[in-house]
């Protein structure tokens, strides 16, 4: 079954504050290996998360992203 | 020599603005005339950070570099911004680890240090900008390793508990260059 | 040390024990720095709740007898005004450091000198004059620190460092003068203390007769005359045999030094005349120097303030030649060399001649 | 961009500009510009709305919010703003000011316009610290936390004490509604969202004087990660400042 | 002088100079200067203490009182207190304010003083109009009162509201004590020298900032005759600044 | 109707329909009289809780784009100088009205020219000008005041009456000019309001880039010479064929008129140059009329401020002389003819020799 | 006439900022050319009040009075702090129902007015200084009655309930002069 | 019997505001006829008040004199 949600996250934005990593009910942000152009290390979305069946589109990571850098969308039934 | 004009620049994070004042203190310890003169921006979030050291055996006019004799640039934006100032004949120094990229600027010579492979030989990564420090003053002559660590502990002062990290860091850029 | 902390550490070996500021860049070092400082001397240091107030805990502190200093940058010293005229109005001694910036309004925090008019010229109302010090380096921003504590004591009256952004953020090697020992200096026999034993004592600016407010405008007026005979200071540099010279202060004067060395170097006869003291003016001995150049050519962080001093020094004795740049774009020497080369050749292409 | 199968529930709101905050990450700040925009975009208001932000980290908020602005010496933002709502009495007007900026240097301003009852809303932004000048002591800044003016941490004695000027406001007739909310959580940035909106539309139904208080964090100069400073909120800055409504007279239900 | 048979119980006291004052008649400043030299005289401080009067009708307070006197500009008296005080943190120092002087102009003086807890004393002279001037309305006007800058009375809508800044003052940390009073009758006139007295003692047992609030007549301005103006003090004024200690943690008996 | 109620009446007139201020001898009787007029014709007035506070209800409702008025007297007029120079920076126009009194300090409330250097060198820190007018009579209140309004806008810069208590008290016959129609003038393309079906708009100082606050201050200095060009009045008085002129402005400028009148019957070739805007001030004329004349002899109620002015426009084409009072005694125009006797005579009993 | 500088003077509550205020009004009437200048005390308590009022066919260069051409003197400490200033030969008007002393100063007329039982007689003792108005036009011939009658009206526009007396009062003082 | 108390007012000093007269209990104090040298009609102390037997030495009138212009005498025992 395909996840409830998904998020686009503009990476350029992003500055790596991790603080939608931490709101995250269901564990779908990591760290990015490397930098971003400005230096930061973005956060990336993992698409599936096997346990805890993926992105259930909250919005709690657009929230409180202090970048606006997320868009949040949800499955169409 | 006479008077000699360095920016250092890079991001927020990488201690930018410590290796210019190191190598102030280094010089003072030598008698040379000096200014250092970090960039302040209007603005004290993350982004980049620079700074100019002036040394020199005569009187500073001007302590601002317009055209600088040489740039160490640890990044890639930093290298971006200041290479074209950089005069005709002078010097660029890249932290390799991080610019793969190659300067657009010609008429200068290009010398890289992979700074934090190197720091993280001697043992602590976040030495990266003291190996910058020790291959500057190799490359350059302008001090000697033990002028250049003299310096640093006087610029630390009061944090005692990096002076063996920083200075295995200057001592490693410095070999580095005389090795290669 | 940066130029910020020379200040503050020169501060506290002058006999200050009282520094009175609200945080604003690029001078925020200094209450930094002495935030730390002035509780290991036994001072005090306040973080006012704004500027108008720091102004006012200075006066309170100086009619107290304390050496006292504030310290802002050119917003916060417009808002200091009305207490800076109080000050020499009620002739407490104080060092007021403005680290100026770009202008008008909020501006930017580049280096600036576009409040030249502002210290000279009394910001704030009133017949009164301010003693105007301009350093061009680290070791004057010591000298000239501690020298403005002794004069502010000397004369009763406010004394202005006149810096940039720059000067506060650049190091350079600086020996620092000793400590004051304050046992050893003259009571202030004006300042309040508590009456024990002796008459009452006010110090104040309203006096509501006319007659006695002229008498006081009288005798500040010859305080200042006073001034302006002793506290000239200027330095000139390869003036000797110049034909040009180029007339700068602060940080505009080493990149104007600077020009000066790069035409020197191509055998031009150019020299520097630097004021050190902004008020009082070295009129005379510009003007002396005036006599034998052909031209004086003004470079100012400004869109052209000091020149006026300088005409009035020159007259027609010398042409006068003005360039300027305002908003913090630093010219290099060869930007200024270019501009004495311009008025040396007479084409124009650079700066403008003043007429008067 | 929209993808297929998948309908966009959140976004970047229309009143925002492209142009990247220039904040540091974590900072309030952005997400406080976020949630004005949302809110003016959901009342439609934008196009009849003037900020006044301050001169703080966020002076430049005129980079990110598409409204009509005037800039304010520091610290006068609320009589700037009373300037204008004189000459536009229907248009929404916003101060946007710091702590330093409203509770210091600005003092007399805020309490007088409070006072006054202007018919203003005010997001005022505490994050006890001065963020744009590089960390030095706000008349908020807790006891025993660290500015740079107050190295060591606040000391009652040297530094005096932490201002609750929100507390104060409420007491004054003029004021309709004050709330504080804390921004390091999900629920505090939904609660935040609705005070705000609550403030501007008590403006519009013609109220009087209303403001919100935000916790809001500075990880840079509370030299923290921004996850630690979400925590130093709850742990520190809240129970000085506690969240909550501090006065309500707009008699709306919700 | 001093009658045959007769023992002199009541006079000027030592600390009031022998200059007539300029205050007009029934003028509630001449009464204080004369308690303040009481208290002075009784506690034998006079010599160790200094004041600082303010800009308004008492701005020549130094040719009444015979003690060290430090004038500030308008509405700064405790900000120049405080740097007195750094100097002589041993002497007695207080400020003496009018209501357009500390609560108007001065009001970010007065609050940040206070909450940083200075160790000082405020005489806050409340006549509820700007006397010096010539009668504009005062942050402390009451609704409907007359005045030049109010004509027709003070109007919420157009003027604002009466300020009552002794109750925003006793929220601080930094406040010990906080006394109002009125200075229309024998009984409130004694009451008045009794917080001054408080006040001092608070101040030299080092507790921190204290303040009287005196509700005072100002004939002139309020167009009434001394008498008059008595009455409307407890008729009015005194029902909006009701009285009363407002904060006490002197931990005084008495 | 007094001098403060003629410049009242006026700016009502002129469109102004917000004034913000507070109370200050001698001037309060403008407030006074606008905090009932206004609300007749649907307009603002507000007490603010300070100046600081006042100045910036004026930049607010300016950038607004209404015709907006504050008003003081010189220690309120410093509390002002950094909203001034933010107002200069953001280029807002504003009339203020500085009803100038003895200083410095609280000083007192007696007529006084002693603010004439914070008034046309910029009192607030930076590079900016106010169009400064001096009116010196009833009925030039009134022009001047309408005049203020309509350059405000003209050129989005604040302008300053300068004046003293004297004039603001004093009543003479006054013809008033007629209402300006709002909705006649012209729209004011840059003032906010809601930027429905428009870009958003905003108004500030602020400009971080070096380069570009550099560009906004030739901007600036673009307005003030364009200023300088069209915006000079002055007013000479019995000059035809007069050997020396003696400057005065205002008040000052009344007296020297009478000593004028009395010299003149007595046969004494004597004349009036009275400079009208202060900034820009009248060089030019002064210049052209100093080449006539042998002795130029300037009398103000300051210990010498516009006579810099004098000596930058005359420079060495007449001999200059300066004599002033401060502290609100008023001298007659006998004092005044004295003054110029003693400098016709070069007998040194009266005033001093400029030197340039 | 050419120019008259007048000074009136006398303690606050005897209304002498209004003769000169209603003089002031009335010379606006008859055309001339006029100010009328109070003296602004730093103090608005109680003690005394001044006024020069200037009157002049031609144009009025200083409106200040430091040698008036007439002293009013509504009572005795105005009276020693003015009559030395009084141009030799000018005139000094004294409120005889207060002042009993002679004035020190020589070589002026002096011309004294009973104001207070003046006034009585028209029935308000308020009216005092409006005969003083009165008798001063008459004395003086600067003004007619009417003139000055109006002058009060236009001065005390809106306070209609006044002018009855205050008419009174200016017809008392002026038909004193005439009778004397 | 002699008054217990009596007072002393200072003529030029008094500006004639009554509070005295308003607070005094023995009613002892009426107004002068006259003016002083400032132009205030100052207030006279009666000496002798019939029916309340004079002056009880309270100090009320002393305490809201605003010009500190009364002094009190007691009599001595
Ligand atoms: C008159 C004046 N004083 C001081 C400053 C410097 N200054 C700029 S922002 C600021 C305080 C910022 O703190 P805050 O208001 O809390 O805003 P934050 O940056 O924390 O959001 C200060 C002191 C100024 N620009 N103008
Ligand atoms: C900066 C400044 N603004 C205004 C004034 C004018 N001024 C003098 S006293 C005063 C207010 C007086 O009222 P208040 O403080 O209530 O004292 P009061 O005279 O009523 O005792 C004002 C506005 C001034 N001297 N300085
Ligand atoms: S929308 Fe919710 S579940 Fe999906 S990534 Fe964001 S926080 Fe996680
Ligand atoms: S919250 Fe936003 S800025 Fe922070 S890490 Fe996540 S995407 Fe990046
Ligand atoms: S300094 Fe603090 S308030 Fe300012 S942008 Fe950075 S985190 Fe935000
Ligand atoms: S004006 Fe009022 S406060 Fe001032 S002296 Fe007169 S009565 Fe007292
Ligand atoms: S002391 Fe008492 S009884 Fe005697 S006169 Fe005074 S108030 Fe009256
Ligand atoms: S209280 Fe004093 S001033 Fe007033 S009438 Fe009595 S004696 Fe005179
Ligand atoms: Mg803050
Ligand atoms: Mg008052």
């Amino acid at each position: 079954m395909a996840a409830r949600g998904k998020i686009i996250i503009d990476r350029e934005r992003c500055k790596g504050c991790r603080l939608c990593l931490e709101v995250c009910p269901r564990d779908c942000l990591e760290p990015d290996t490397g930098l971003n152009k400005k230096g930061y290390q973005p956060v990336l979305f993992r698409e599936s998360v096997e346990d805890k069946k993926g992105c259930n589109a909250c919005t709690m990571c657009g929230l409180v992203c202090p970048e606006a850098a997320i868009e949040v969308y949800r499955a169409e039934e | 020599m006479t008077t000699t004009r360095t920016i250092f620049a890079g991001f927020g994070g990488q201690g930018v603005l410590l290796m210019g004042y190191v190598l102030a203190h280094g010089a003072m310890f030598k008698g040379l005339n000096l200014t250092y003169l970090p960039a302040y921006g209007a603005e004290m979030r993350g982004g980049t950070a620079n700074c100019t050291v002036t040394l020199a055996d005569e009187d500073i006019d001007s302590p601002v570099a317009s055209e600088p004799d040489i740039l160490v640039a640890m990044n890639y934006p930093s290298l971006e911004k200041f290479e074209g100032t950089v005069r005709s004949g002078g010097l660029i120094i890249l932290n390799d680890s991080l610019i793969k990229e190659s300067p657009a600027r010609t008429g200068v010579e290009v010398f890289r240090v992979p700074v934090v492979e190197l720091a993280r030989e001697t043992g602590s990564e976040r030495a990266a900008n003291m190996v910058m420090v020790g291959a500057f003053i190799a490359k350059t002559g302008l001090l000697t390793v033990e002028e250049a660590c003299r310096g640093m502990e006087k610029a630390l002062a009061g944090k005692e508990q990096f002076f063996a990290a920083n200075r295995a860091g200057i001592e490693r850029g410095a070999a580095f260059v005389t090795a290669a | 040390m940066r130029g910020t902390q020379v200040v503050g550490e020169t501060a506290v070996r002058a006999g200050c024990r009282y520094y009175f500021g609200y945080p604003i860049t690029p001078q925020t070092e200094l209450p930094e720095y002495l935030s730390a400082r002035l509780p290991e001397v036994g001072g005090s240091f306040i973080q006012g709740e704004s500027e108008v107030a720091s102004a006012s805990m200075v006066i309170g502190a100086a009619a107290s007898g304390g050496r006292v200093m504030t310290s802002s940058s050119s917003p916060g010293i417009s808002l200091k005004a009305e207490a800076i005229s109080f000050m020499a109005g009620m002739e407490v001694p104080a060092v007021i450091a403005n680290f100026m910036r770009g202008g008008p309004g909020l501006g930017n925090i580049a280096p600036s000198q576009a409040d030249y008019f502002q210290s000279t010229r009394g910001g704030g109302h009133g017949d009164y004059r301010l003693l105007v010090l301009a350093p061009a380096g680290g070791q004057e921003l010591a000298d000239l620190t501690f020298a403005a504590f002794e004069l502010a004591d000397r004369y009763r009256n406010p004394v202005l460092l006149a810096a940039d952004g720059l000067l506060g953020q650049m190091m350079e090697p600086v020996v620092l003068p000793d400590f004051v020992d304050l046992d050893e200096l003259p009571e202030k026999s004006w300042a309040v203390s508590g009456c024990d034993g002796r008459e009452p004592r006010s110090v104040y600016s309203y006096i509501a007769d006319p007659v006695l407010l002229h008498r006081h405008n009288l005798h500040l007026q010859e305080k200042y005359e006073l001034m302006a005979q002793n506290e000239v200071r200027w330095e000139e540099f390869r003036t000797d045999d110049a034909e040009i010279v180029v007339v700068a202060y602060g940080t505009a004067s080493r990149i104007a030094k600077g020009a000066v060395n790069q035409l020197r170097a191509s055998g031009r006869k150019v020299g520097l005349f630097r004021p050190v003291s902004l008020w009082p003016y070295p009129k005379a001995a510009l003007r002396s120097l005036a006599s034998r150049v052909r031209q004086v050519a003004v470079f100012e962080f400004s869109s052209g303030q000091m020149v006026e001093d300088v005409m009035l020094s020159v007259g027609e004795r010398a042409e006068v030649y003005f360039h300027g740049v305002a908003g913090g774009i630093i010219p290099t020497p060869a930007d200024v060399a270019d501009y004495l080369d311009s008025v040396m050749n007479g084409d124009g292409r650079v700066g403008r001649r003043m007429d008067i | 961009m929209n993808e297929q199968g998948y309908k966009k529930i959140f976004g970047r709101p229309e009143s925002l500009t492209e142009t990247p905050f220039h904040y540091c990450p974590g900072c309030g700040h952005s997400v406080l510009h976020r949630l004005v925009a949302e809110v003016l975009d959901e009342t439609g208001m934008a196009g009849r709305t003037i900020c006044v932000p301050p001169v703080g980290c966020s002076v430049v908020a005129y980079h990110y919010l598409k409204l009509d602005m005037v800039e304010a010496p520091h610290g006068r933002a609320l009589a700037v703003a009373t300037g204008v709502k004189r000459v536009h009495p229907d248009k929404l007007v916003f101060t946007y000011q710091g702590d330093g900026d409203l509770a210091a240097i600005g003092t007399a301003e805020t309490i007088h316009a409070a006072n006054r009852g202007e018919n203003l809303s005010t997001i005022f932004v505490n994050n006890a610290i001065y963020g744009m000048t590089g960390g030095q002591m706000a008349p908020t800044t807790l006891l025993g936390q660290e500015a740079t003016t107050a190295q060591g941490g606040r000391d009652a004695k040297l530094h005096g004490r932490p201002l609750d000027i929100s507390n104060m406001l409420a007491l004054s007739d003029g004021v309709v509604y004050v709330e504080r909310v804390a921004l390091n959580s999900v629920k505090g940035v939904r609660r935040a969202k609705k005070a705000i909106a609550r403030s501007f539309r008590a403006q519009m139904d013609g109220l009087g004087f209303s403001l919100v208080e935000i916790l809001s964090p500075c990880p840079t100069n509370w030299k923290m990660t921004p996850a630690q400073s979400w925590h130093w909120i709850d742990e520190h800055l809240a129970r000085v400042y506690p969240p909550g409504v501090i006065k309500d007279d707009t008699g709306y239900e919700d």
